[in-house]
């Protein structure tokens, strides 16, 4: 196999170097990819859409309909990830439960499973004592993280970011609480449920907002009919419809890296984790 | 006059970045290392950062004003950030049963 | 030594992507380890972005946000100021396709080890094989 | 951008490479990916391409990272190559 | 006002999808019949947009509202029509078909399966109507990402194999992708008809060379020819019966699509025949595939295996007549992959309905089947007869097709290669039927019913079968006038009547 993967990796490298002779040099001003279709987004952007960051808006205006199929891809992964790790039915292990007030770890094993209550908290097998300094900490970070966030979504438009890098942002902050505290701790405030739901609604969001153009009578994704229900003219439209699209995205991406991650890091149990 | 503030901030994160460098390298184990690496950093990345901040606001505008405000907020950050991560890290080493390194060992 | 330098600079970029990616394709190809082959995957797939970045550089460009040249209510851009947007744009969606990969891959992964108990791929087959 | 910093960041992007996929142990694997997506990062940046900086920043170093360390905590830091 | 309907053919089934996985988490029971209806109406889409083109020549859909250049276009003429309709139709029937067997296979997970599906569908055709090379590769993706999550839901090696499908089709995209990139620093466009034209005066140069060999070799590793097939047999054997007759008629069928596409309407004609000159090596390799495929299959003690080889030497089929540099051999690849499509679903439908009543697909675990499942081996005789080629058939009439390229271009190999998988076919598929005919039923089945009693599949999954089957033939008969009215016209101008 070595020998096979050197020949082939070689030749493949061997047959790229040589077309790289017929390139233009790099960073040349008049290459055709600077020239032909490229110079249109940065002269036109702004008056079509009014959005000044350009990437954002041919990202999900110009090229709209691949970041659709991109958020789509997210899904894809998300729904791929649950389907191939969840374990819904599960054989009662052994579990540990600890009592809060005097600290007694009791352990049973197999069986019923215990009801919540609030005077016993259950407490990972693999289980460490979770630092007090790292918990507060990272239990003080998490909103200031969530409104960074927040801020890389809204403010697209104008700065590096958008729906994609605010939504991993955002996921990040609920795997930080799940890898700070324990996996039990994230999914209490972020169920499950909650979070396969978002992950289709993401993507419903900007799906929905083409289809919502295409019964104001333009074509898919063609925010500029959005201005008869936004009240505002056709360029602003485009910039709104942009905040949506993006607005979808960040939620899809959240929810999936979150639903990954906690697939993942559990083995498709969802109790417990890294 | 800002200028020479700014350079003096830098240099100075410089070195202790340089130190912190060189301590990972030379010193002889896992705690002693992160010793170097935890405190040397944080210094030398907030002093660092706080020269970029304050290059910012070269030509006095309101923009400028707020990027470096966030600037300042990323330093906050940084200072509360750092020595957490080491923080966990070493607690780490010491759940996982690493022993210190004492001067009868051997390198 | 002074004419070289520019022969060099104009082309590097583009031979060093090939090298990264011939790094990655080997490790997809030749490692034996299924997580190794993952990282292989990965670096494969970054060698391809920075080529598709460094289509889009220009030289003397900035980040392409715009932030002057409005004229009698024009924008007025040049675009020789700005590096190309498109590419950006082509390879965000590329890491997104990257990372989805990667989780279903990882995805595959775990479920691997939770039936046969490693991830080297010769042991894998041997096992089947004794089967 | 300065094609001498940008040669020398390559130079260390090609370097991490290497030494991820030479390393013996997935976990440092997994670690020095995260920091060869983080270069990599740092090459976008140079390059002006600033939104595919962000990007990989968040997902190159930071959640693929995450996603193969949680791999690697349920099934194996071991591998023969 | 503009016509809606090459979008709405792509949108529908994904908005559907979405709510067929949200409504996982609220009403388990209308998931499947959101499925059906989002895969119905990009069925019925399908067709509209199919009818609409033959009537009034080809539609163009720029999304967004932005021309096709800076915007992203679809370009639906009546190949990618005819495909659509394929794959769209195909699909929907395989859904109602194999309803009952995935009921069984995923009772908890039905909602994220039914999502996959449809993703999968949603991928499929708009790889088809896409006019961007850019937009190609993502939707490649989501039908790739969708597969691999959809073969490893199978029993025993099944994740397995998808990893390495995994590996092997992340390699394809990504040297499709670096084929695309090549394209692009030389052109500076993504659109195809915008490429076609920027491309004329750079033919002679080496990067468009070197784009159009990892093009292909991407694409040739995700359609499975023949050196790069490694993938195929384990992956679609082991996936589970709804969905490997899914993926295996479609996928390879729509990515020797791209290929097509790619020669004709990207690179152009002249450009693959006259500048490259790689027909004659293109045809020997699928010689290759072709008697390879052909030779593996006969080792094969599985029936899917079996069926999974046979799809290895019909990808041969289509890409050497692709590659013969005539009309004759164009035509009868792209009737190929319509029929090949069509015989593909019916053999693994009927190996389906086999699995869903006896759960073994070892060949000698098949004996006495014609007593015990007589409508289920009767459409796998007619789909076998048509992958060998006997006349009423439609396999016959584009093997007629095939042979006649070959002979116009001279290529007395490929001609042989034909004969040679026709004729390991007829013994392939003779051994079969021996076996489910004259076999002694009570062998290889010592447990369960007494082997004499009729265990037939149930009505919901005979009929698509059924169906399929009667397609088959009606392919067959009116094959003369779908290649006046449908292949004839997108022949392109460049090839040797």
């Amino acid at each position: 196999m070595k020998t096979a993967g050197i020949i082939i990796v070689l030749l493949a490298g061997a047959l790229l170097l040589y077309a790289t002779r017929d390139f233009p040099p790099w960073g040349a001003l008049d290459s055709p990819a600077s020239t032909h279709v490229s110079p249109r987004y940065l002269q036109k952007a702004m008056e079509e859409t009014a959005v000044p960051n350009v990437v954002t808006a041919v990202l999900a205006d110009y090229r709209g309909f691949d970041t659709m199929f991109e958020t789509t891809v997210i899904f894809c992964a998300g729904i791929g990830c649950f389907i191939l790790l969840r374990v819904f039915r599960q054989r009662p292990g052994d579990r540990y439960y600890r009592h809060i007030a005097t600290e007694i770890t009791l352990h049973i094993k197999g069986g019923r499973i215990p009801k919540k209550s609030s005077e016993f908290e259950r407490i990972d097998a693999l289980w460490t004592p979770y630092d007090l300094i790292i918990k507060t900490v990272c239990r003080i970070l998490v909103p200031f993280i969530q409104l960074f966030a927040l801020y890389v979504i809204a403010h697209g438009h104008h700065s590096p970011g958008g729906g994609f890098q605010g939504g991993v942002i955002l996921g990040a902050s609920v795997i930080l609480l799940a890898i700070s505290h324990n996996m039990r701790t994230a999914i209490d405030r972020f169920s499950e449920k909650t979070n396969n739901l978002l992950m289709a609604i993401g993507v419903f969001i900007y799906t929905g907002i083409g289809t919502v153009c295409i019964l104001l009578g333009a074509g898919f994704l063609d925010y500029r009919s959005l201005s008869a229900v936004l009240f505002v003219d056709k360029i602003m439209a485009r910039s709104h419809g942009i905040f949506g699209v993006e607005i979808g995205v960040g939620i899809t991406v959240m929810a999936v890296m979150i639903s990954i991650y906690n697939n993942l890091a559990s083995a498709g149990k969802q109790d417990e984790g890294l | 006059m800002l200028n020479v503030i700014v350079i003096v901030l830098l240099i100075s994160g410089l070195i202790f970045y340089t130190g912190a460098a060189v301590g990972i390298l030379r010193l002889p184990d896992f705690y002693t290392r992160l010793h170097a690496a935890g405190k040397m950093d944080t210094l030398g990345s907030l002093l660092m950062v706080l020269g970029v901040a304050l290059f910012n606001l070269h030509d006095f505008l309101w923009t400028q004003f707020i990027s470096s405000l966030k600037i300042v907020l990323i330093l906050l950050f940084l200072f509360i950030l750092s020595p957490t991560a080491t923080h966990g890290i070493v607690d780490a080493g010491v759940r996982a049963g690493l022993k210190p390194w004492t001067k009868e060992q051997k390198k | 030594m002074s004419e070289l330098i520019p022969l060099i600079v104009a082309k590097y970029n583009y031979w060093l992507y090939i090298i990264l990616m011939m790094i990655g394709l080997y490790a997809m190809i030749a490692k034996n380890n299924l997580v190794k082959k993952l990282v292989g995957m990965n670096i494969f797939q970054t060698s391809i972005i920075l080529f598709y970045v460094s289509i889009g550089c220009k030289k003397g460009g900035t980040i392409p946000i715009i932030h002057h040249g409005i004229h009698a209510g024009r924008h007025v851009v040049d675009p020789a100021h700005y590096v190309n947007p498109l590419p950006h744009v082509l390879m965000l969606t590329a890491i997104v396709v990257s990372v989805s990969t990667l989780g279903v891959a990882l995805a595959l992964a775990v479920k691997i080890y939770n039936r046969y108990k490693t991830l080297e791929e010769d042991e894998i087959l041997a096992r089947l094989r004794a089967k | 951008m300065i094609w001498q910093l940008d040669l020398a960041i390559l130079t260390l992007v090609i370097v991490t490479a290497v030494a991820t996929i030479a390393v013996k142990d997935l976990l440092g694997c997994a670690i020095l990916f995260g920091a060869y997506s983080f270069l990599m990062c740092l090459l976008w940046a140079i390059m002006a391409a600033v939104d595919v900086a962000f990007t990989e920043a968040s997902v190159g170093a930071g959640v693929s990272t995450v996603f193969f360390v949680a791999a690697v905590f349920r099934t194996t830091r071991r591998t023969r190559d | 006002m503009n016509d809606h309907t090459p979008a709405l053919l792509i949108i529908l089934p994904l908005l559907f999808a979405f709510m067929v996985s949200g409504m996982a988490w609220i009403k388990k029971s209308l998931c499947y019949p959101l499925a059906v209806a989002g895969s119905g109406l990009c069925a019925f889409f399908s067709i509209r947009v199919f009818t609409h083109v033959l009537r009034h020549g080809t539609m163009q859909y720029s999304l967004g509202g932005w021309e096709a250049p800076w915007g992203i276009g679809y370009h639906v003429d009546l190949l990618n029509g005819v495909v659509l309709v394929a794959v769209s139709v195909l699909a929907f029937i395989n859904m109602i078909a194999t309803r009952k067997a995935a009921a069984i296979q995923f009772p908890e997970k039905e909602g994220a399966f039914y999502a996959l599906y449809l993703l999968f569908i949603v991928g499929l055709v708009g790889i088809v109507a896409t006019g961007d090379l850019f937009n190609l590769y993502v939707l490649l993706e989501v039908a790739s990402l969708t597969s691999y999550a959809l073969i490893a839901l199978g029993e025993g090696r099944a994740p397995l194999s998808s990893l390495n499908y995994l590996y092997m089709g992340t390699i394809g995209g990504c040297f499709y992708l670096l084929g695309v990139g090549y394209l692009y620093i030389m052109t500076g466009s993504l659109n195809m008809a915008d490429v076609a034209s920027l491309l004329r005066p750079l033919y002679e140069s080496g990067a468009i060379w070197v784009a159009f060999t990892f093009c292909m070799v991407g694409i040739g590793v995700k359609m499975a020819f023949f050196p790069l097939h490694v993938w195929l047999p384990n992956a679609y054997t082991y996936a589970p019966s709804a969905v490997s007759s899914l993926i295996a008629p479609l996928m390879t069928k729509v990515m020797v699509y791209v290929m097509i596409r790619l020669m004709i309407s990207v690179f152009c004609v002249d450009f693959a025949f006259s500048v490259l000159d790689l027909g004659s090596a293109m045809v020997w390799l699928s010689i290759l595939a072709i008697v390879m495929g052909a030779a593996l299959a006969l080792a094969q003690k599985n029936l899917k295996r079996l069926f999974c080889y046979i799809i290895v030497s019909e990808i041969g089929y289509m890409v050497g007549g692709a590659w013969l540099g005539n009309a004759a051999g164009m035509t009868g690849a792209i009737l190929h992959i319509l029929n090949d499509a069509l015989m593909t679903i019916c053999l693994f439908l009927a190996a389906g309905t086999i699995h869903y009543r006896i759960n073994n697909l070892d060949l000698d675990h098949l004996q006495g089947l014609f007593g015990r499942m007589p409508v289920t081996m009767a459409c796998l005789v007619a789909a076998g007869l048509s992958i060998i080629g006997v006349p009423p058939t439609c396999g016959f009439f584009s093997k007629w097709y095939l042979i006649t390229g070959a002979l116009q271009a001279g290529q007395y190999g490929f001609m042989a290669a034909l004969l040679f998988s026709s004729l390991v076919n007829v013994i392939l598929f003779f051994r079969v039927f021996e076996i489910g005919y004259y076999g002694d039923p009570g062998h290889g089945h010592m447990h369960g019913s007494s082997p004499e009693t009729r265990t037939e599949a149930p009505a919901a999954m005979l009929a698509p079968l059924l169906i399929l089957s009667a397609g088959l033939v009606v392919m067959g008969v009116f094959t003369g006038s779908i290649v006046a009215a449908v292949i004839d016209p997108i022949i392109p101008a460049g090839l040797a009547r």
